[in-house]
């Protein structure tokens, strides 16, 4: 996974100075950065092998120009491994400039194109530094999925273990992170704040790792795996709704540096185990609910 | 939880839930009877009752999830406590590895 | 599985009639057929196409389950936005035209239903409770 | 020329107490704190697309009131307006006073989440000043 090579697909619209603006950050990132390969729209949607070979085996940046996402579907189409998305209009209202009305580029908008690839190439060296963390939150996931009444419920089929306590762990080697999963996010309803524990402690399993609050209630993330905390998700302290939003990825609350993971996972369930649990799980709190409504409107 | 809970049949970790003694204990020297506890568990572990002495108790101590102390936040006094962690997950697994 | 039915409050927040739609579709979803319906948010369906709790959820389910609206005014938006999105609604309630029919209850304010405003809100309610057991019935 | 007015847009949120914070704010703010400078749409109508309701937030200035990330009523807006002037969030109001837990009944609201309406739409009627400063200067 390390020699993958890091490639930047632009959206390469034309008739808006949003994709012209998107092709020329392109440009310049690879500019400022030549390790990065560029791959040329048009020639992928023509289906040129080299190209199709090379969007699978790297990592991808993406720029869109607008909302129709061009770059993106083309990357989701071949399930590429997406680690940066970049939107041309975010961008212009994070440096508060206004993309141009001509299509060839004006002063200020050439200095939006010199910004937007400084972040590209700043964001890029910290993914370096800290690749494995983030290469695990962008991962695309494979679901099972359940909807009941307008609720959905997602569990990731492989990759992930999970306690009773609805929480998760998914290891690399010999780190993992440790977060709640759909139903316990789904639980506690829009989380407002995350309290996170000390980097530096040692846990056991079960050991009770940060809680969470709603204005409904508060709920606690119980570690299903031991070790040593090396990392807290800094983010969700300005961004507690990652919880709810992306639990198994931008939600994660800890980074474990494992001790025992092979004799944690025995009491452990893997994917489907759980996916079969949580089910029923919903379904007995659905009928007990059931149940309370109806004895009080008798 | 509702009358036909039924929790002779619950599990924990594919363990009877009976077997496994995790819940929390009210340190009547402690407890102010605010029931803040009580107002915030969804498993209706407490009960109000008419004695001065335990205005609080735990009612059904089976309904308690295993490894949850999530209540014992709540109480500002500290007068709730658990039992061993370790005791108990050791317990589960000589449990499991007995069926 | 026993099915829901959605109901779609106008909520609107410049009129009466959008209090009024509110308070009776929490009535309904709350006390008066808790098991039998869930409430569903308009301006959510047309923020649909989100990565996730956007409003596609809301619109998957109306696809999926009969649903009332209740408008506020004639302007119907609620009927509208479940129609664009999820297909026709299986009932509609004009909360404008209750109003007219009850002349005797005056709402206090848009913020403030009052007492007759309430009890408004309440007959609306059993109006939609009424609609909700006829579908139940018509399956 | 009249002078312009901001108009509120709370999302019309029903599930969950914070859409009905958004919707009391902007009650406060319009009927009490900036009354003149102040006017109320229908969040469901500018969805449906309301041509003459979509002109008028076109030419005078918006501030949406959200009640959860999903942000119907910036959303919303941003695609049929093409503008917000500014958001606000009323999670945000609920993190700012962390003592003071909103109560769950939607009807009628509790008196935690009155107090929090309240802090909001003072919040917001500062920035219904602000806007208008800023559009007479220019």
């Amino acid at each position: 996974m390390a020699e993958n090579k890091i490639c930047i697909l632009p959206c390469n619209g034309l008739d808006k100075s949003l994709g012209v603006i998107a092709r020329q950050v392109a440009l310049k990132v690879i500019e400022k950065n030549p390790k990065i390969e560029l791959i040329c729209p048009v020639l992928l949607n023509t289906g040129e092998d080299n190209y199709e070979n090379l969007i699978k085996s790297s990592k991808l940046i993406l720029i869109d120009g607008c909302m129709t996402r061009c770059a993106t579907k083309l990357a989701e189409k071949r399930d590429s491994k997406i680690i940066m998305k970049i939107l041309i209009p975010d961008m212009s209202k994070k440096f508060k400039i206004k993309p141009c009305k001509t299509l060839t580029l004006d002063e200020q908008n050439e200095k939006l194109v010199d910004l937007i690839s400084d972040l590209v190439v700043e964001e890029l060296n910290k993914f370096e530094e800290k690749k494995v963390s983030v290469s695990r939150e962008i991962e695309k996931l494979d679901y099972f999925d359940i909807t009941i009444d307008k609720y959905y419920f997602r569990v990731p089929k492989v990759g992930y273990f999970f306690n009773e306590n609805d929480c998760w762990i998914k290891s690399e080697a010999k780190k993992a992170l440790v977060g709640i999963t759909d139903y316990l996010q789904n639980a506690a309803s829009d989380i407002l704040f995350v309290d996170l524990p000390d980097i530096g402690k040692e846990i056991e399993q079960f050991d009770d790792v940060g809680s969470f609050e709603s204005s409904k209630t508060v709920l606690q993330l119980i570690s299903p795996g031991s070790g040593k905390i090396i990392a807290v998700n800094k983010d969700l302290r300005d961004h507690p709704e990652y919880v709810n939003q992306d639990p198994y990825g931008k939600g994660w609350f800890i980074e474990l540096e494992l001790k025992n993971f092979e004799e944690d996972k025995e009491l452990l369930m893997d994917g489907p185990n759980y996916f079969e649990y949580m089910k029923n799980k919903i379904m007995k709190e659905k009928n007990h609910l059931y149940q309370l409504k109806s004895e009080k409107n008798v | 939880m509702s009358q036909n809970y039924d929790a002779d049949k619950e599990t924990f970790m594919s363990v009877p839930r009976k077997k496994i003694p995790w819940w929390p204990t009210i340190d009547y020297n402690k407890c102010n009877f605010c029931m803040e506890c009580n107002k915030f568990c969804p498993h209706n572990v407490f009960a109000k009752t008419n004695d001065e002495k335990k205005k609080l108790i735990i009612q059904n101590p089976y309904n308690c999830v295993v490894f949850c102390r999530a209540c014992a936040k709540t109480c500002a006094p500290d007068a709730l406590s658990f039992p061993d962690k370790r005791e108990i997950t050791n317990l589960i697994k000589k449990l499991r590895a007995e069926t | 599985m026993k099915n829901k039915v959605g109901i779609i409050a106008c909520s609107g927040e410049n009129l009466i009639g959008g209090t009024l739609s509110r308070a009776a579709a929490r009535i309904v979803v709350e006390k008066l057929r808790p098991n039998e319906t869930i409430v569903l948010c308009q301006p959510l369906f047309a923020a649909g196409g989100l990565e996730r709790h956007g409003g596609q959820e809301e619109r998957n389910f109306a696809k999926e389950h009969p649903t009332i609206t209740i408008e506020g005014c004639e302007e119907e938006c609620s009927k509208i936005a479940v129609e664009r999105y999820s297909g026709p609604a299986a009932a509609t309630i004009r909360v404008d035209e209750i109003i007219k029919k009850h002349p005797e209850l005056k709402p206090k304010s848009r913020e403030d239903l009052g007492e007759d405003g309430m009890k408004l809100a309440q007959i609306i309610a059993v109006e939609i409770a009424k609609k909700v057991d006829e579908l139940f019935k018509s399956r | 020329m009249s002078k312009k007015k901001v108009y509120i847009i709370p999302c019309s949120g029903i599930g969950k107490v914070f859409g009905t914070i958004g919707r009391d704010s902007a009650y406060i703010v319009n009927n009490e704190l900036a009354n003149d400078n102040t006017l109320l749409e229908c969040l469901p109508l500018i969805v449906k697309g309301k041509k003459e309701v979509i002109e008028a937030l076109k030419k005078n200035k918006v501030i949406v009131i959200d009640g959860c990330p999903l942000m119907c009523s910036y959303n919303n807006v941003m695609e049929k307006v093409g503008k917000v002037d500014a958001q606000f969030m009323t999670t945000d109001i609920v993190k700012e006073n962390r003592d003071l837990k909103p109560e769950q009944t939607i009807i009628p609201a509790g008196e935690n989440t009155k107090i929090l309406s309240r802090k909001l739409a003072e919040q917001v009627a500062k920035k219904v000043e602000e806007l208008l400063e800023v559009d007479e200067e220019a």
